[in-house]
C-alpha cells in the first residue's frame, strides 16, 4: 500500500481540473439567455473589429475599380483623412458606396465604425484589468491586516470616490493629451482605488474569517502565502465579474469624454458624434434628418457596454451563490 | 447616537478639508490660467497687466493663495468668477443649484420609486415576464450612452410628437413679457413641492398612529390630493400659472431622461436584495403566519431590502455631477453641469473649485444623511 | 384523528433529476399526542413540515397523498385547498417552531408586533389592545416577561428568542405545532429549559406537536410516537418506548448504539458504515441496504413495504431485527 | 512519574478581549475569555474540555495553536517553554521572559535556584550556566525564534468544527492535505503525493487517488472532517487540538469519526485537547475531563470519575440538563438559576456565584476559588464541596 503514486504528472491533472470546471461553469452559464446574448454581441463587436482591414479593400475594389487618383495614395475608406469626392455634399445618407452614409467631413461612417471597434475593447479591458489587479490586491490585503492599512486605503477611497470621475477626467484632461492609453490607465487607477476595493474588502472579510485560514495561519503560513493562496482565489470570482462591470464604465466614459471634446483620441465611437454635434448636426429639429451620424455609433457604445453588463450579470449569478437559484 | 453625529461630522469635516485643498492644488496645478488669455494681447501696458494681474491675485505665489482660499472657504467665501468678473462664486452657485437640484431630485425620486417597485415585483416572481423584461430593458437604459437617449429624446417628443419643447431652460418669447423673473417663478416652484412633500412626511407620521390599514391609507391619499389641489389653485389664482407650465413642460425631458437612465441602478440593486432577504427565515415564518403574499412582499421582504438601497442613492448621488454634465449640455439646461463645462473651458479657477467642492460637500452631507435614514430603518444599529 | 398523511410524495426538481425529499410519508396524530421525526440531515424531515403548510420553494413538486387535517367539522384535505383557503389553516390550524430561531424573527420590527400581526390576521376584528393582552398572556406562559414585547429581536438573546419564537407559534391556539430542531442551536441548560417548557404547555393546552430532530435524545425526551426517517422515507414507527426498546429496522437499532451516553455502562458505540445515499437516485431496493449488515440480494432489490408488524409498530424491512438478536455493524 | 512524560502543561493562562474599542486612552472593560487555567496533558493521554458555548474553550485551544496571544501564563510543550514563540511582536516575547524568568531568578540564590522543580529547574540551570547573565540569558531565549515558531507550528496542530468552512472550497483535496507539506518545504512533489496518499487511505479515504483531485464540496460532511484530520495529522504532531470536530457531523458518520481519531492518536502517539460542549462525546474520547465556567476550570479530574460523581454544581447542573437516549429514563433537574452572563470585568468573586444553589456568605466574601484535590486526581473549585464553607 506504501507504493501510492499518482499515475498521471500533477499538471496534467490540474488542466484536467481546470476544464472540468471550466465546463460546469459553461452549463450554468448555458442557462443565462441574457449572458449569453451579451456574449454573442461581444464575439460579435470583435470579430467585426477585427475584420476592418478587410472593408476598405473590398470597398475600393468594388467602386473605385478605376482608379482616377492613383490606387496608393488615395485612400476614400480611410476612417481619419479618407474622403469620397464622387459625392457632392457631404454628409451624404447611407447608400451602396456608403452603408452608413459619411459625415460633415466626407468620410465612410462605417468604416469609422469598424476602425473604432478594436480600441474600445483594448481600452475597456485594460482600464478594467488595472482596476480589479488594484482592487484585489488592495481589498484583500486590507482585510486581512486591518488596523492602519485598512484605515489608510478606506480612507483614500471615501476620497477617491468624493470627486465625480467623469469631472475629475475632465479637469486632468487639461493636462495632459488623453490619448486611449493614457486613458485607460488613469480611468484603472482611479477605479482600482475606489469603491471597487470596498467591495472586494467585504468579500475578502468573509473569507479571512473563515476556519482554513485559521487553519493555514496555524500550521505557520505566511501572510503573503494566505493571501495569494486563500483569499485572492477566493474573491478572484468576484473580481472577475466587477471586471465585466469595469469594461462598460471605461467605455462609457471614453464615449462621454471624446463626445465632449475632452480626449485626445483620434477615432472612437465617441469622437463620431462628437463631429455630429460640434459641425451642428444635433441642433433642433435637423436631428432626425441626419440619423446616420450618431444613432450607428450611439448604438454600438449602447450595445457593447450593455452586453459586457449582461456578461457581468450572468456571471454573477455563478460565482454569487446568494444570487444562485435554489 | 448624538455621539456617533458628532463623531461622523468630525470625519466629514477632515474628509472635506482633504478634499479641498486635493481639489485646490490639482486646479491650480492645471497648466496655463484665465489671466494668460488676456496678457496674451501686446497692447496692455505693464501697469494694467499687474493691476489685471493683481485684481486676479496672481501676484501672489500659490501658497499663500492656498491659505487664503481657505481662509475665505471658513468663511463660507469660494471667491470671485473670473470668467463673470466680479461675481462671488456662491452666487452662480446658488442660481444655478436649484434648477441641477430640482431635476435631479426629482428624477431621483422618480427612478427610486419605479426602481423599488419593479425590483421588489420582480424578485417576488423570479424568472418570471416582468422579472425578465424588467431586467432587459433596465440593463439596456442603465448603460446606455447617455447622450444618444437624450438625442433620441429630443428626436421622439420634441421633433416627431411636437409635444414638448426642445431644450433650454425657458421658452425666451414668453418670457419676454413676464412680470417676474425665470428663477423667481422656479423658486417659488420649488417651494411648493417642498410644501407637499412636507405635507406628505406629516400625513405619514399621522397615518402611522392610525390603527386600520384603510384609514392609513385614506389619510394619506386625501391630504396628498387635498395639497396638490389647493397648490394648483394657488398658481392659477397667482396668474403666474402659465410661465411655471412653462417651466415644467421644459423640465420634462431632461428628467425622463435621467430617470430612464438611472432607475434601472436601484431596480437591480432591490431585486439583488430582495433575492437574498427572500431566503430568510422570517420570510418563511410570515408566510406560515398565512399573511397574503403582497403583505409578506411588501412589509417583511421589501421592508429588510431597504437598506442596501439608501447606500445606493448615496453613491448615485455622487454621480450627479457626470450625469448632470451630459443632461444639462445635450438639454441646454443652465445648471450646475453646464457652469463646470464652461469654467473649465474659459478657465474659470475658482468657480471650477467653487464647484467641485461644492459637489463634495453634497456628497459628504448625503453621507451623513443616509447614517441617520440606517438608523431610522433598521433598529439593530445604535450608535 | 386530528392529522393523518398518507402517501406523501413532494419531490425537488433539479437539473439532474428529481431529489426524492419526501417518498411516501405515512402517520397519525391524535390530539394531545407528540410525534417525533428523527433522522440525520438531508432525509427530507424538514420538507415534510413544508409539505404539510405547504410552503414550498418554487422547484418543489408535489406529487401524490393527502393530508387529512380535522378542522372540528370534519376532516379536509390541505394539499388540495386553493391557496386562499389554505392561508386560513396556517398558524390558525398548524403552526410551526422553526429551526434556527435567530433567524425567523424579522430583525426590524418588535417582537410583540410580530405576534399580534399573526393575531389580527387571522382575527381581524380584534382590537389591538386586546391581541396586546393576548401577546403578554403567551410571554407569560413562555416564561418571558411581558414588558420585553416592545424590544425588537437583537436585544433577546438566543434562549429569549426561542422562547418568543414558541410564543408566536401559540398566538392564534393552533390544534398542532410543528417543531423544527426547536433547540439545536441552544446550549444544553437552556435546552432542557425551552423543551420542559414546551412539553408543559402542550400538557397544558392539549395540543398535537410533531418534532423533528437529528437528536435522538432530544426526541426521546419530548415524543410519545417516534418516526426514524431515513433517505426520504419512514423506515420505522412506533411508540417511544418500543423504539427505543426494541427497535426492529437496522438502522434505527444502528442509530441506537452509535449515541454515546453520559450514564450507565461505558458500550461500545457501533459505527454504521458508508454515507446516506443521494436523493437524487436512491438505491433501488431498500435504501439502507447498502449500509445494512443484514442486507441480501432481496433487499438490494425490492424495496421493502412499511407494514404494521406488532400492533402499532410500523418497519418499512424484510428482515426485521429480531428481539435479543445482536446485530453486528462492521466498524470503520 | 516522570515529568518528561508530559507533552502539554498549561500554567495560569489568560486570556482577555478587549470589550470595547476606544482609539484613545486605555480600555477598561474586559472579556475574561479565558482566566487563569491551569493544565496538563501527558503522552497519548487527553483532556476534553467541556463547557458551553462562550466559557473559553475555543479561545484556550486557539491560543495553543497561536491563533491567539496569550494575555499571560505559560505554556510548556515537551519540556519547552514555546510561550515566547506565541507572541507576533519580539518585545512582547522579551518581556514575557525577563518577566518570568529573569526577574525572578536574580532575586534567587544559586540554592535556591538549584532547589526549583519542573520547567522552571531546566531554565534555572540554564541562567547559572550563562553565568547568571540576564541579557544573554533573555538572547538565549529567544534564538533562533523564527525557527522555533516554525518547529512549533509542527508540533501542535488543530482540527475545526465546521467541515464545510475549514477546507478551502478552492483547492483540491490533495492541495489542501498537502499545504503544511508546502508550508514547511517537506519532501519534492512525488514525496508529498505519496504522503498525502498514505495519510488519506489512514484516514479511511480509500482508494486516495479517487479524493485526491476533487473539490470538498464534492464530499460528504464525514469525508470532509477526515480531510481535515489528515491535513492536521500529515506533519506528525506530537499534540492536537480538536475544536468540537464531530458536532455537526450526523450520528452515523459520527462514531466513524471518533473513533478513527483515537485510533490515529493511538497510532502517531499522539495526545489531544477534545473541545466539546457534548459530555457524552467527551465521555468517549479523553481519559480526562475538564469543565469549564465563564474561564475558569471548575472541575477536573478522569472522565467516568466526573460522570459518575459531580462534585461541582455546574458539573451537577450540567449533566442533568444532558437529554438522555432513553424514554423511560428519568433525569434529576438541572439545579441552577438564571443564564450564562458575560464575563466582562467580572466581580472578585466564585464566578459561579450567582447562579449556584449551594452560594453562602463566604462564597461572597472571597475571590474565585482555586482547584482543590478532593478525591484521588479529581480537582473541584468550589468553597462548598471541598468543605471549606458551609
Amino acid at each position: 500500500m506504501t507504493e501510492m503514486v499518482v499515475a498521471e504528472p500533477l499538471w496534467k491533472i490540474r488542466l484536467k481540473l481546470w476544464v472540468r470546471s471550466f465546463k460546469t461553469g459553461w452549463e450554468l452559464f448555458k442557462e443565462k439567455k441574457l449572458a449569453l446574448f451579451g456574449l454573442g454581441v461581444i464575439i460579435f463587436f470583435a470579430i467585426f473589429g477585427l475584420l476592418y482591414p478587410l472593408y476598405p479593400m473590398i470597398m475600393r475594389n468594388l467602386f473605385w475599380k478605376d482608379d482616377p487618383f492613383g490606387y496608393q495614395t488615395f485612400m476614400p475608406y480611410d476612417p481619419i483623412i479618407g474622403f469620397d469626392p464622387d459625392i457632392v455634399s457631404h454628409p451624404s445618407p447611407p447608400s451602396l458606396r456608403h452603408p452608413l452614409g459619411t459625415d460633415p467631413l466626407g468620410r465612410d461612417i462605417l468604416s469609422m465604425i469598424m476602425y473604432s471597434t478594436p480600441r474600445e475593447f483594448v481600452l475597456g479591458i485594460t482600464a478594467a484589468l488595472i482596476t480589479v489587479i488594484i482592487g484585489t490586491i488592495i481589498g484583500a490585503s486590507a482585510a486581512y491586516y486591518g488596523g492602519v492599512i485598512d484605515t489608510f486605503f478606506m480612507r483614500l477611497a471615501d476620497i477617491v470616490m468624493l470627486f465625480p470621475s467623469l469631472a475629475l477626467l475632465m479637469v486632468l484632461s487639461a493636462f495632459m493629451e488623453l490619448t486611449l492609453f493614457r486613458l485607460a490607465l488613469i480611468m484603472g487607477i482611479l477605479a482600482g482605488f475606489g469603491s471597487i476595493t470596498l467591495v472586494l474588502k467585504a468579500q475578502a472579510l468573509t473569507v479571512k474569517v473563515r476556519p482554513f485560514i485559521d487553519a493555514a495561519k496555524s500550521t505557520g503560513a505566511s501572510d503573503a502565502y494566505i493571501i495569494f493562496r486563500h483569499i485572492i482565489p477566493n474573491i478572484l470570482p468576484l473580481s472577475f465579474l466587477y471586471m465585466m462591470f469595469n469594461v462598460t464604465g471605461a467605455i462609457f466614459t471614453e464615449a462621454v469624454l471624446s463626445f465632449l471634446g475632452l480626449a485626445n483620441i483620434r477615432m472612437s465611437w465617441g469622437v463620431i458624434i462628437q463631429m455630429a454635434e460640434s459641425s451642428g448636426y444635433l441642433m433642433g429639429a435637423s436631428i432626425g434628418t441626419y440619423w446616420w451620424l450618431w444613432l450607428p455609433a450611439g448604438v454600438c457604445i449602447t450595445l457593447l457596454c450593455s452586453s459586457f453588463y449582461f456578461l457581468g450579470r450572468g456571471l454573477e449569478e455563478i460565482v454569487n451563490p446568494r444570487l444562485r437559484k435554489r | 447616537m448624538l455621539k456617533f453625529l458628532g463623531k461622523r461630522v468630525l470625519q466629514i469635516v477632515i474628509l472635506l478639508f482633504i478634499y479641498v485643498t486635493v481639489v485646490y492644488w490639482l486646479i491650480e496645478a492645471m497648466p496655463g490660467s484665465f489671466v494668460d488669455q488676456y496678457l496674451l494681447n501686446p497692447k496692455l501696458t505693464p501697469e494694467i497687466r499687474e493691476n489685471l494681474k493683481r485684481q486676479f491675485g496672481f501676484d501672489k505665489p500659490a501658497h499663500i493663495r492656498y491659505l487664503i482660499y481657505m481662509k475665505n472657504f471658513l468663511t463660507l467665501d469660494l471667491g470671485i468668477s473670473f470668467s463673470y468678473f466680479p461675481t462671488k462664486v456662491t452666487t452662480i452657485i446658488a442660481e444655478r443649484l436649484p434648477r441641477t437640484v430640482f431635476l435631479f431630485v426629482t428624477s431621483t425620486l422618480v427612478s427610486y420609486v419605479l426602481g423599488y417597485s419593479l425590483g421588489k415585483r420582480a424578485a417576488w416572481k423570479r424568472s418570471g415576464i416582468l422579472d425578465k423584461t424588467t431586467t432587459f430593458v433596465g440593463i439596456v437604459f442603465w448603460t446606455i450612452f447617455l447622450p444618444l437617449l437624450a438625442i433620441f429624446n429630443i428626436w421622439l417628443f420634441g421633433v416627431i410628437l411636437k409635444i414638448l419643447p426642445l431644450n433650454q431652460f425657458i421658452d425666451p418669447n414668453l418670457w419676454k413679457t413676464a412680470p417676474l423673473s425665470a428663477q423667481t417663478i422656479f423658486i417659488r416652484l420649488l417651494l411648493t413641492a417642498l410644501v407637499f412633500l412636507i405635507v406628505f412626511l406629516i400625513a405619514l407620521l399621522i397615518s402611522n398612529r392610525l390603527k386600520t390599514i384603510p384609514a392609513k391609507k385614506t389619510m394619506l391619499y386625501t391630504s396628498s390630493i387635498t395639497t396638490i389641489v389647493v397648490s394648483i389653485v394657488i398658481w392659477i389664482l397667482s396668474g403666474y400659472s402659465i410661465y411655471a407650465w412653462d417651466i415644467i413642460k421644459h423640465m420634462v425631458l431632461p428628467v425622463l431622461t435621467l430617470t430612464l437612465y438611472s432607475f434601472a441602478g436601484s431596480m437591480l440593486v432591490m431585486r439583488d436584495t430582495m433575492l437574498d432577504v427572500i431566503r430568510e427565515d422570517y420570510i418563511t415564518t410570515a408566510k406560515a403566519k398565512g399573511l397574503p403574499d403582497n403583505v409578506v412582499r411588501d412589509k417583511h421582504a421589501a421592508r429588510n431590502a431597504l437598506l442596501p438601497l439608501v447606500t445606493n442613492f448615496v453613491i448615485s448621488l455622487g454621480f450627479t455631477v457626470g450625469g448632470g454634465i451630459i443632461t444639462e449640455t445635450m438639454f441646454s439646461w443652465p445648471g450646475i453641469g453646464r457652469a463646470y463645462l464652461e469654467a473649465l473651458n474659459t478657465q474659470d479657477t475658482p468657480l471650477l473649485i467653487g464647484l467641485l467642492v461644492f459637489t463634495g460637500i453634497f456628497v459628504l452631507i448625503a453621507h451623513l444623511v443616509a447614517d441617520v435614514l440606517y438608523a431610522v430603518l433598521d433598529p439593530r444599529i445604535r450608535y | 384523528m386530528l392529522l393523518s398523511v398518507r402517501d406523501l410524495r413532494m419531490y425537488y426538481r433539479t437539473k439532474m433529476g428529481y431529489v426524492k425529499a419526501v417518498d411516501g410519508i405515512n402517520f397519525d396524530l391524535d390530539q394531545g399526542e407528540s410525534l417525533g421525526i428523527v433522522g440525520e440531515s438531508g432525509c427530507g424531515k424538514t420538507s415534510i413540515s413544508m409539505t404539510i403548510l405547504r410552503l414550498l420553494p418554487d422547484n418543489a413538486e408535489f406529487k401524490t397523498g393527502s393530508v387529512l387535517f380535522d378542522t372540528g367539522n370534519g376532516p379536509v384535505d390541505l394539499v388540495k385547498l386553493p391557496e386562499s383557503e389554505m392561508r386560513k389553516y396556517r398558524w390558525r390550524g398548524i403552526s410551526m417552531i422553526f429551526q434556527a430561531a435567530m433567524n425567523s424573527l424579522n430583525p426590524v420590527y418588535r417582537v410583540g408586533d410580530q405576534i399580534i400581526e399573526a393575531i389580527q390576521n387571522h382575527f381581524p376584528d380584534m382590537p389591538l389592545d386586546k391581541a396586546r393582552e393576548k401577546v403578554a398572556e403567551l410571554f407569560t406562559l413562555v416564561g418571558l416577561d411581558p414588558s420585553r414585547m416592545d424590544q425588537y429581536p437583537h436585544q433577546y438573546s438566543g434562549g429569549m428568542k426561542q422562547r418568543a419564537v414558541i410564543a408566536m407559534a401559540l398566538a392564534c391556539d393552533p390544534k398542532v405545532i410543528i417543531a423544527d430542531e426547536p433547540t439545536t442551536a441552544l446550549d444544553v441548560i437552556v435546552q432542557d429549559r425551552i423543551l420542559k417548557e414546551i412539553r408543559k404547555i402542550q400538557k397544558k393546552l392539549n395540543m398535537a406537536m410533531i418534532y423533528i430532530s437529528h437528536d435522538i435524545a432530544v426526541i426521546a425526551e419530548v415524543s410519545d410516537k417516534i418516526a426514524v426517517m431515513y433517505a426520504g422515507k419512514f423506515v420505522e414507527l412506533a411508540d417511544a418506548v418500543t423504539v427505543f426498546k426494541r427497535p426492529m429496522h437496522p438502522y434505527t437499532y444502528g442509530l441506537m448504539h452509535a449515541f454515546p451516553s453520559t450514564v450507565g455502562e461505558k458500550t461500545e458505540l457501533v459505527t454504521i458504515p458508508g454515507e446516506p445515499p443521494n436523493l437524487l437516485n436512491p438505491p433501488k431496493g431498500c435504501r439502507f441496504a447498502p449500509r445494512c449488515p443484514k442486507a441480501d440480494s432481496v433487499c438490494l432489490d425490492v424495496d421493502p413495504k412499511y407494514r404494521e408488524v406488532e400492533k402499532n409498530h410500523f418497519v418499512a424491512c424484510h428482515h426485521p431485527v429480531q428481539p435479543k438478536e445482536v446485530v453486528r455493524f462492521y466498524a470503520d | 512519574m516522570q515529568t518528561n512524560d508530559v507533552v502539554l502543561r498549561i500554567e495560569n493562562l489568560r486570556k482577555l478581549f478587549p470589550a470595547e474599542r476606544k482609539i484613545f486612552g486605555k480600555v477598561k472593560l474586559f472579556v475574561h475569555a479565558v482566566d487563569d487555567i491551569t493544565f496538563e496533558i501527558r503522552r497519548k493521554e487527553s483532556l476534553a474540555l467541556v463547557g458551553e458555548s462562550g466559557c473559553g474553550k475555543t479561545t484556550t485551544g486557539r491560543v495553543l495553536v497561536g491563533l491567539e496571544e496569550p494575555t499571560s501564563g505559560r505554556i510548556v510543550v515537551e519540556q519547552e517553554d514555546v510561550t515566547p514563540l506565541l507572541y507576533e511582536d519580539e518585545s512582547a516575547a522579551k518581556r514575557y521572559v525577563r518577566e518570568t524568568y529573569v526577574k525572578r531568578f536574580s532575586s534567587m540564590s544559586d540554592q535556591q535556584l538549584k532547589s526549583l522543580t519542573g520547567i522552571d529547574a531546566v531554565y534555572a540551570q540554564r541562567f547559572l550556566d550563562l553565568g547568571k547573565n540576564e541579557a544573554k540569558f533573555v538572547d538565549e531565549m529567544l534564538q533562533n525564534r523564527r525557527e522555533r515558531v516554525w518547529q512549533m507550528r509542527r508540533r501542535i496542530q488543530m482540527i475545526f468544527q465546521d467541515p464545510y468552512e475549514s477546507l478551502n472550497p478552492r483547492m483540491t483535496i490533495f492541495d489542501i492535505v498537502a499545504e503544511p507539506l508546502n508550508i514547511h518545504g517537506v519532501g519534492n512533489l512525488k514525496e508529498r503525493e505519496e504522503l498525502v496518499a498514505k495519510m488519506l487511505f489512514d484516514v479511511g479515504l480509500t482508494p486516495p487517488e479517487t479524493f485526491m483531485f476533487r473539490f470538498p464540496h464534492e464530499l460528504s460532511g464525514g469525508q470532509r472532517q477526515r480531510v481535515a484530520i489528515a491535513r492536521a495529522l500529515i506533519l506528525n504532531p506530537s499534540f492536537v487540538v480538536a475544536d468540537e470536530p464531530t458536532s455537526m457531523l450526523d450520528v452515523s458518520i459520527r462514531t466513524g469519526v471518533m473513533k478513527l481519531m483515537m485510533r490515529l492518536a493511538e497510532e502517531h502517539q499522539m495526545s489531544y485537547l477534545y473541545i466539546t460542549h457534548d459530555l457524552a462525546v467527551a465521555r468517549y474520547m479523553s481519559n480526562d475531563i475538564a469543565v469549564m465556567y465563564l474561564g475558569k476550570i471548575v472541575e477536573r479530574g478522569p472522565t467516568e470519575e466526573v460522570l459518575k460523581n459531580p462534585l461541582h454544581p455546574y458539573t451537577q447542573a450540567l449533566l442533568a440538563a444532558v437529554p438522555i437516549p432513553d424514554p423511560e429514563m428519568k433525569r434529576g433537574e438541572p439545579n441552577i438559576k438564571g443564564s450564562v452572563p458575560r464575563p466582562i470585568n467580572p466581580p472578585p468573586r466564585c464566578r459561579f456565584f450567582d447562579r449556584c444553589p449551594y452560594a453562602v456568605k463566604f462564597c461572597e466574601d472571597n475571590d474565585h476559588p482555586p482547584l482543590k484535590e478532593v478525591a484521588p486526581k479529581h480537582f473541584v473549585a468550589c468553597y462548598v464541596v471541598a468543605g471549606e464553607a458551609s
